[in-house]
């Protein structure tokens, strides 16, 4: 393993002070907990506070969207591991400028049961606390044969969306109706091209060949769905585009916005070739795409592969909210 | 019946075992999982000991409240919020009453109302429910856990990270389960049950 | 290699049209170019062009940095190749409004050439075309032995203020001496963990083994100053830093800018632990530090490993120019 | 003496070596340089072969012009302005004259107009001027192309990509240098100098 740290048990704490000594005047840490907060002052504009969190690993994701216009606070977990109750409820607490906190939680059942406990510990300081369950990576069954599909790079689309409406002043019961809307039409699936070294594993949790790629695998290193010969970018794009289409039902007319999110390792080069071949595919299909994103947003450390997600846009509203302009650092 | 004792005993002994088997545990995570589940019980663990080497509880609930609020905060994860619960619903309970069985059963519930898990979806409820049965017929030992931990390899697992690879979960103990083990045969290493 | 592509010969292509359809609101091609522009119509507010570029393979550098405030377009060439006088030429003349163009040329000798070629195209067309040749990379010595420092990843400091100034409405004589005076300031240097494995060539340039790294790599894999073991962040940040603050003779009360870039493949986790180090060792020399980056900005394809860019700020207007906003994709 | 006939030959034997030896002509700018002057060669020499053919030039300044413009626009990086700009020297002066000599020799002008390096920095500039040397005296043959290539092989490079390398870059063989021997071997098969 070869990477660039000081004690791997010590490599969370030593990132979130990175982080925050890198942008000062965008984030501060909360006392005594590895969340971030943006700097602006809360109390001088209430809006409900946003929240979000998980384990740490899949930077920018989720301090690097922390700031006007999307999430207000953000709790970094160990590496691959959710943030721990007592961390998220300094955060609902710092965030809560009296209209309430909407959590945004990924769909694995650590974050899930973590991010309920610190829900129930707010409640006892009679914070309004709601929250969803993203889902979006289609790579896995349902919650009939599983814990349920997995939350992984749409997630960012709920921030942004959220964040958007929650500044222009929506209050807490609005932003659980949209999130409840919002999120069922994110879906997500991945191909990975190596395995994610933890760095106190010192190990990648799998291991490709070098001409083999892996579809479906999880931002944690979970198991894909399919190992195959590495293919060119084109045949990536068929065999995501059509496993998104079919998930979404996919009709000439619809609008679409889609991410091209590499997995930490992989080239932006490599991405906009896969971006290319992508929106050749959905050309075909005769939809719209109305917004377009290709970077790093939700990586799994060391991990080559791309993710590629498409959200149905059926309210006209959502493609302002994701053009609207945020002061993050990633977005 | 615990005793402050042996409580700290046992807890003693298990932060021992999983320091030691703390690889062994990430391991069994990796094909199922995401391969922290040593990292995770190790980091809790340790907080655990430290926090009862400093503190000097004078009895069972304080014991056992500390140990939650350690694993609570310190670990994350699944394994987090289940083994954290558990033992908050244990100190509870345990100021009602010391027996054994009835505070695990109480532990036990805690973790299914947390992971809404069932018997047989390979976690470590498999290891627990068996457990409780022994103990409450007072037949526990070392083979009933060792048992109930080789149990889950068979299994297919439906909660958990594990889930996500379906029929491929098949063949693996479940890291929980194994974890779980560890926490009953330092239980019975601890004299509690007896 | 592993690498999601097409016909390698075509990747720039390929990349440029993921580009430009990806962000069709902010850039466009140049017709039969690989060259990019901002879409903002230049004849609306007429300033001195900035036109950047170079060998493609440093994404999001250089068509990343197009946009209002910094860029007015950017030319790619092949992978770690200087584009051609044809493409700049076509370049200049798009980004020409009437006040002159300025090229910001990274120092190497293909570069140069190309540049210069285009500028005597342009010439006579009686733009007024001027430029800066960066050359950051202190690994390497200078000119008496060498084509001299290379241009590496503080080039972005200079397509950053320059494009503030132009924005404002600065001459290119203002431009010019302005770039001479901000040049000398900046100062790079990086450290590699791995090789880059550039499309066409399939196998990296250099292979380090598990355990070492390399100091002083450039940007195309040019081998670098040392060779050893892998050191554990701090160490790396010291190497680095003190070659940093004897280039600079760094003096208490000093005012820096700093970017830890990322090289590739090194995820943001690692880069925000080194960025902790580095800050320590300069809170350390009492210097102020009123500029922090942290991110993949000038990649070397895959390769792992980061630079570190010192800026001295000896005018004051310059931090304000860093911190205006633009509307790029990668600033 | 350039002719029509010759010069397309020379062009067409050039292209043809140039692809054959593409990968080791980036093989020897990998320890010293990039790795790219066979892949920025081939794609330049692969634009001027189609141009040729489709055009089908009819006098020796056109020749060499539409050759200098294809290196120009396609190749890039430090080969394509420099052969680029020798091929455009050539290209003005054979309207004058079709000698050999002269031409090579405003070609390395343009070279060094455009470089600024001399003999000794370790460029192709260290074949050119010995090959000039030898057609003035009428002496050039395939050992004297090859003495110079391997010339560079020790010289310390102070121009171009090689020379970040310092001292390091002793004792490999100039990329550009071999390329301009294949210029010049061609050039003797094409039947230009005799
Ligand atoms: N819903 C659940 N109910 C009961 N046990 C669960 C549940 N989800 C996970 N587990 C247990 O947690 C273990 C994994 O813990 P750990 O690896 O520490 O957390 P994570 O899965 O978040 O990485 C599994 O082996 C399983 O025994
Ligand atoms: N300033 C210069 N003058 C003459 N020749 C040069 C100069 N710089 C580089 N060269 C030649 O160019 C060759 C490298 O060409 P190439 O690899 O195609 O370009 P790049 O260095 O841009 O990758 C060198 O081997 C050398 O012969
Ligand atoms: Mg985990
Ligand atoms: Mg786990
Ligand atoms: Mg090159
Ligand atoms: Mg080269």
């Amino acid at each position: 393993m070869k990477k660039i740290m000081n004690d791997p048990s010590q490599i969370v704490t030593e990132m979130v002070q990175g982080l925050v000594r890198s942008y000062p005047d965008q984030l501060k840490q909360i006392p005594g907990t590895e969340a971030v907060i943006k700097i602006a002052d809360l109390k001088q504009r209430p809006q409900v506070g946003i929240v979000s969190g998980g384990g740490s690993g899949h930077e920018p994701t989720h301090a690097g969207f922390v700031g006007d216009g999307m999430l207000t606070a953000a709790v970094c977990g160990q590496v691959f591991t959710s943030p721990t109750p007592d961390q998220i409820y300094e955060a609902i607490q710092a965030a809560d400028a009296g209209r309430g906190v909407f959590l945004i939680i990924k769909n694995y059942s650590g974050d899930v049961m973590n991010f309920e406990m610190a829900k129930d510990m707010a409640a006892m300081d009679n914070i309004d606390v709601r929250s969803i369950v993203v889902d979006d990576d289609i790579a896995v069954e349902n919650s009939t044969y599983t814990q349920g599909r997995r939350g992984v790079a749409g997630t960012i689309f709920v921030h942004k969306i959220l964040g958007a409406y929650a500044r222009q002043g929506a209050d807490i019961e609005a932003i659980e109706a949209l999130a409840q809307q919002v999120t069922p039409n994110i879906k997500t699936i991945g191909v990975a091209l190596s395995g994610a070294t933890v760095p106190e594993v010192g190990q990648p949790g799998f291991e490709l060949a070098p001409d083999e790629i892996e579809y479906g695998v999880g931002i944690h290193g979970e198991p894909g769905y399919r190992r195959e010969k590495l293919q060119d970018s084109r045949h990536l794009a068929v065999e995501l585009v059509n496993k998104l289409k079919k998930a979404h039902h996919m009709t000439a007319g619809e609008h679409f916005a889609v991410i091209v999110n590499g997995l930490g390792a992989t080239p932006l080069m490599e991405q906009y070739v896969f971006m290319n071949d992508v929106l050749d595919l959905l050309a075909a299909e005769n939809v719209e795409v109305d917004f377009t994103k290709v970077g790093n947003y939700m990586t799994s450390l060391d991990m080559a592969g791309v993710s590629l997600t498409i959200m149905k846009l059926i309210e006209p509203g959502w493609l302002a909210k994701l053009e609207e302009p945020v002061t993050t650092i990633a977005w | 019946m615990l005793t402050v004792e042996n409580t700290l005993k046992w807890l003693e002994l298990f932060n021992a075992k999983i320091q030691a088997e703390k690889d062994y545990l990430s391991e069994l995570d990796t094909p199922i999982g995401d391969g922290d589940h040593g990292n995770n019980m190790s980091r809790g663990l340790l907080a655990v000991h430290e926090a009862l080497t400093t503190q000097s509880a004078t009895d069972v609930p304080s014991i056992l409240k500390t140990t939650a609020m350690m694993l609570i905060s310190k670990v994350g994860g699944a394994s987090g919020p289940l083994y954290g619960t558990a033992f908050l619903e244990m100190a509870k309970l345990s100021s009602t009453t010391l027996e054994v069985a009835p505070l695990l059963a109480a532990g036990l519930a805690g973790i299914q109302k947390r992971g809404h898990a069932q018997v047989g979806e390979k976690t470590l409820i498999d290891v627990w429910t068996p457990v409780i049965q022994a103990v409450e017929a007072d037949m526990l030992d070392g083979a009933t856990i060792e048992t109930a931990v080789m149990a889950t390899k068979d299994m297919q697992a439906t909660k958990g990270r594990a889930s996500y690879v379906g029929e491929r979960s098949i063949g693996h103990i479940d890291p929980g389960a194994a974890s779980s083990g560890y926490l009953f045969t330092t239980m019975l290493m601890a004299g509690v049950v007896s």
